[in-house]
């Protein structure tokens, strides 16, 4: 058993990175870009400023270990008997293929015109999913928000740039590949946004490769110079108005007629219309995506940065 | 003849595993690493379901008549967001926690607020 | 429908007064919206339009349009009290985001009831449970932190849970449209991956909805959590769990398939009275009133599960009600709680003595609810135990029946503790000044006790509305 | 004539990069402590991708592909030397401190910051 | 060929992660996640061919810039606890 969270935390990335790839010998290019960038990429990261805040140490007590097993022994096998009348991995025959999806890999071209069908039934026929899925990740950032927001100070600037003069020396090299990736980071993002129609990618992937961008940019060159870039209510606007972005593309079209977020009321042509709905829609997903995953990253760097004070303050 | 099975039983394991951290270890960290286990063997065995023999991704290109099922795939995109959204806020209860308590100790949190009482 | 709404959440500097407009709005819609159903039948709408095994629709039933009602209801009166209350327990730059917080708790819930589709019940539940995790983790309290992160434990594995379950139901039929789901899931119900999805989907609901062996997380979480979350939450999201309960059961697998296939019904049985007991028992030596309230919370639940595994029309009206009505007294109470907080900064049982005296509105409320409580004739409670009671023992069930009837004893007891304290004890030097609650908390609290007793007193809409929705559930799936 | 001299040359390129992979993997088991491991891995990783990845270019004739390998291959060129760079030199500094004494790693810490 | 590369990817990304998990130090095991992550941009490119549709080569992009991102977060963020990790036995 592993004590060491950081080992801990790194296998995790292994083990995230194994499964995208898993997705990708299982054809789901979409899922192994996202699991990609968010398991092995935002997640680790996330937990790794964590444990730098908590302490990376596990106490090696273990309690009640055999009514766990009991219990996990109890699930496992009640799933592998379920799995026993399952169809077989991969037949084609299994009702999964019969039922509705045929309608999307069949028809979404005319009715959508968009090659990729995962994009299509995400932001189309199962668009209200998606709206769900921007306001779960919204309610996350509100709520890591709520809890974790930074009492806005002035002391902690010219730590930071001492600090930031030390990282400068020991890091240069690093400094100066990172400035020249960044701007190549950005334009992939904004590539993987709008190429999301004909191959993999879509809002939520670029949003996520675009706040890993900042992420870079503010590990190496501090959190104040971050700031100075992107201060915190126009995150907090930018995070909003995604969803908005959202919602009122569904809003028009209740306007014109026709049911919320049938895009086809957009335009005249309805396959234009879905396709506009569906590249307003990525916009707006791209934006909630990008400016949350910087407003929680931002509250725990900061978070951290106030650490010590906070702990002389003795809460 | 079970052997068509083994990918979801592989699956069955994986789950257990995070399972088992999450109800077993004390540690709070440990606890969402277990959950992000769980939740990443479900995803796998959405997409697994979703694979067809000899189909591709689901994109459509010329020349291509089998696809693999889309549908779990965008159901798993949302799922993949919902647990990175899970894991943001259960990492920030738990930076809260320690900073309250001092500790990320199940047991520690525990014992100090039996005696809070 | 919902879905309007959350538009609104996202203007930065939302104010109390908007999300009490917009949690108006939904109560009236929802309102229309039971009119209507009740009216011409269920209503279907198609989100995207797209027709309903591909797209994803809302289909609002006399189920959900009641479900709809209550909750709208309830965050709406809850929501006009929180002013006051929040801007003494939660810091001032929160404010905003726990108004933000609360509508989209309130959105997602409205969004599970409301959807037709499997899976968004999982993404909206989510939905709830996030910012429900937040709401709580605001409370002043250190322990609020650590409830919050047990209850997110608890409720991601259930959330998970779930999903693992509708994934096994559309691996075997296809499909994720509840209503496609129960007419597929009988082709193929005889199959072990079926039975298990059932279990997972169960087991998973039960999770969030504090059933008596998985009830852990549910009294922290309410004792710590700012009291307005906790009226909200109380009030709300346990009978958004029984919906789903009662929805996958009744209309997605089926009745024959739940009940005959496996011994869920003496299952449920038997922990929903094992729950009540338990959990009575549990309230009745508690320090702090809050932690008592949450304790008879899970024992209410347990009324409720007893209704259901009763399986006949009769005793799913009992639980529709019961659920109703619980709402109704569990808002009151946990408000009037809110505003003892408020006055007197803790709710410990010590505190209580003399409060009769000094805080008499509140304190009259709060008896009120508590005889509701227990189920005394001319209050809510006394309606849906009678029908629970009539229910049980249509089905032979003496017993049981009997063994209900202990439980509103033991109801009883505690609730005369409160009784107890708060009037004939003399009251404390220190809480000898206190005053009356400010109006903004009366006005809620005394709707809310007014709507139990009015029905507690005139049972028309309730009943007819729970039964005709029972009936209809039943009707669907024979 | 073209095509086999292709598939020859992408095929020999991929040799290369499967060996020197498989150098890098026994490597970074094998060696006795870090910096040898860190040597073992940073000089085959960035060979070793150049030529599996030269390898599939030569392989695939179509343009748009190819360039996508070729930014591929310029990121890997950029990014593990650099990477290696900070692991090795992030090693030293905390290595060196952890080796002296608590007095000597006091003082690094407060040049530091 | 390409499926001969594919194994003995697979076969490297083993001893990595053998590596990653025995791992004495933690610099160790950051070396053996950064040459599992490279390994995975080959083996993602290499499946592309294997199965026959290389279009998706823009995940491996993506790859090797989130290994290069986790690889900078982890000196970046273990590097501070470790000397507060070693100032912990003064108190």
């Amino acid at each position: 058993m592993m004590k060491d969270l950081l080992a801990v935390i790194m296998l995790l990335g292994i083990y995230s990175l194994l499964s995208s790839s898993f997705f990708v010998v299982m054809d789901a290019v979409d899922v192994a870009f996202t699991e990609a960038a968010v398991g092995a990429g935002i997640s680790t990261l996330l937990m790794l400023v964590a444990i730098s805040m908590t302490g990376r140490s596990e106490h090696p007590v273990r309690h009640k270990p055999l009514l766990a097993l009991a219990v996990v022994f109890v699930t496992g096998s009640l799933l592998i008997y379920g799995t026993l009348d399952m169809p077989y991995f991969g037949s084609a025959h299994a009702p999964i293929h019969q039922q509705v999806a045929p309608r999307y890999i069949n028809d979404s071209m005319q009715e959508i015109g968009v090659p990729n069908i995962v994009t299509s039934v995400l932001a189309s026929y199962r668009a209200y999913d998606t709206f769900g899925e921007v306001v779960v990740i919204f309610t996350a950032g509100i709520g890591v928000l709520s809890l974790l927001s930074w009492v806005r100070r002035s002391g902690y600037t010219k730590d930071d740039d001492s600090y930031n003069q030390s990282m400068h020396e020991q890091h240069l090299i690093l400094r100066i590949v990172t400035k020249m990736m960044i701007p190549f980071i950005l334009l992939f993002a904004l590539y993987v946004q709008f190429h999301g129609d004909f191959g993999p990618g879509g809002g939520f992937q670029a949003g996520v490769i675009f706040a890993s961008a900042i992420f870079l940019y503010t590990m190496l060159f501090g959190m104040s110079t971050a700031r100075r870039v992107i201060s915190q209510p126009f995150i907090q606007i930018l995070a909003a108005t995604g969803v908005l972005l959202y919602g009122s593309v569904g809003v028009a079209s209740l306007l014109n007629g026709k049911n919320f977020f049938d895009y086809s009321a957009l335009s005249s042509d309805p396959v234009a219309g879905q396709h506009l709905g569906i590249l307003l829609i990525e916009m707006g997903v791209g934006l909630t995506v990008t400016s949350i995953m910087i407003i929680i990253f931002f509250n725990f760097v900061s978070r951290r940065n106030n650490l010590p004070r906070k702990e002389n303050q003795d809460i | 003849m079970l052997i068509g099975l083994y990918n979801y039983w592989v699956v069955v394991v994986l789950m257990m595993v995070g399972f088992y951290i999450v109800i077993a270890h004390g540690n709070l960290i440990k606890k969402i690493v277990g959950l992000s286990i769980f939740q990443t063997s479900v995803f796998i065995f959405y997409i697994s379901m979703a694979n067809v023999e000899g189909g591709t991704a689901p994109i459509l290109a010329d020349g291509i008549e089998q696809y693999s099922n889309p549908l779990p795939h965008v159901l798993i995109l949302t799922a993949i967001v919902v647990s990175i959204a899970t894991t943001a806020l259960a990492l920030a209860l738990a930076i809260r926690l320690k900073e309250a308590y001092g500790s990320i100790e199940e047991e520690e949190i525990q014992n100090k607020d039996n005696l809070d009482c | 429908m919902a879905a309007p709404l959350c538009l609104f959440l996202t203007r930065p500097r939302l104010v109390w007064l908007f999300a009490l407009i917009a949690s108006g709005v939904a109560f009236m819609i929802s309102g229309i919206l039971l009119q209507q159903v009740m009216a011409s039948g269920a209503i279907i709408y198609e989100l995207g339009g797209w027709e309903a095994p591909w797209g994803i629709e809302y289909r609002i039933d006399l189920l959900n349009a009641l479900l709809l009602l209550i909750i709208s209801a309830i965050s709406t009166v809850v929501l006009y009290a929180a002013d006051v209350s929040i801007r003494q327990e939660i810091p001032a730059d929160r404010h905003t985001l726990f108004y933000i917080l609360y509508l989209l708790s309130l959105s997602g819930m409205l969004g599970i009831v409301a959807t037709g589709d499997a899976f968004n019940v999982f993404v909206f539940l989510e939905i709830s449970s996030l910012s429900a995790y937040a709401l709580i983790a605001l409370g002043k309290d250190r322990r609020a932190i650590w409830a919050s992160f047990q209850y997110l434990i608890m409720g991601t594995i259930g959330a998970t849970f779930i999903l693992i379950g509708i994934g096994l139901m559309y691996q075997m039929t296809g499909t994720l449209n509840m209503e496609d789901l129960s007419k597929r899931l009988p082709e193929v119900e005889q199959t072990r991956t079926v039975f298990t999805a059932f279990a997972f989907v169960i087991v998973g609901i039960c999770l969030k909805l504090a059933m008596f062996p998985l009830h852990l997380w549910l009294p922290n979480a309410y004792a710590y959590a700012p009291s307005i979350v906790t009226a909200f939450i109380a009030a709300t999201s346990t009978k958004v769990a029984v919906y789903l309960l009662i929805r996958f059961t009744f209309s997605v697998f089926g009745l024959s398939f739940s009940f005959t296939h496996l011994p869920l019904q003496i299952l449920f049985l038997t922990l929903g009275l094992i729950g009540i007991f338990a959990a009575s028992l549990a309230a009745i030596y508690q320090s702090n009133i809050k932690h008592l309230f949450a304790y008879s919370s899970i024992a209410q639940i347990g009324y409720m599960i007893v209704g259901f595994s009763v399986s006949t029309a009769a005793g799913l009206t009992a639980t529709l009600l019961h659920l109703f009505n619980h709402a109704l007294m569990k808002g009151a109470l946990f408000l009037a709680l809110g505003a003892v907080m408020y006055r007197i900064g803790s709710t410990q049982f010590s505190q209580f003595q003399g409060l009769g005296r000094t805080m008499p509105v509140t304190m009259a409320a709060i008896v009120i609810g508590g005889l509701s409580l227990i189920g005394v004739p001319l209050t809510v409670g006394f309606v849906s135990k009678w029908y629970l009671v009539l229910a049980v023992i249509e089905n032979g069930w003496w017993p049981v029946a009997v063994l209900i009837l202990l439980g509103s004893l033991l109801a009883f007891v505690y609730v005369w503790r409160i009784v107890e304290m708060a009037y004939f004890k003399p009251a404390l030097a220190s809480t000898d000044t206190i005053r009356e609650a400010p109006l903004s908390f009366l006005i809620p609290t005394w709707t809310l006790v007014l709507a139990n007793i009015y029905f507690g007193i005139d049972t028309r809409l309730s009943v007819q509305v729970a039964q005709a929705a029972s009936q209809s559930l039943f009707g669907v799936s024979p | 004539m073209m095509d086999t001299f292709l598939n020859v040359s992408s095929g020999l390129f991929l040799l290369i990069g499967i060996f020197l992979c498989l150098t890098g993997g026994l490597g970074i088991l094998r060696f006795p402590d870090f910096y040898t491991r860190l040597h073992a891995v940073g000089v085959t990783e960035t060979l070793a991708t150049a030529m599996i990845l030269f390898g599939l270019i030569l392989h695939n004739p179509d343009f748009f592909i190819d360039i996508k390998l070729l930014i591929i291959l310029l990121m890997t060129l950029f990014i593990s030397p650099t990477a290696s760079h900070a692991l090795a030199n992030a090693a030293f500094h905390n290595e060196l401190s952890k080796q002296k004494d608590a007095k000597s790693n006091s003082e690094i810490t407060s040049s530091k910051s | 060929m390409l499926i001969a590369a594919t194994l003995a990817i697979l076969i490297v990304m083993v001893m990595a992660t053998i590596r990653a998990v025995m791992g004495p130090t933690t610099y160790d095991r950051v070396l053996a996640v950064n040459m599992f992550g490279t390994k995975t941009v080959l083996l993602i490119s290499l499946l592309g061919f294997v199965m026959g549709r290389p279009e998706f080569l823009d995940i491996a992009i993506v790859y090797s810039l989130i290994n290069f991102i986790s690889v900078i977060g982890v000196l970046r963020y273990s590097k501070h606890f470790t000397i507060k990790h070693s100032e912990q036995p003064k108190k």
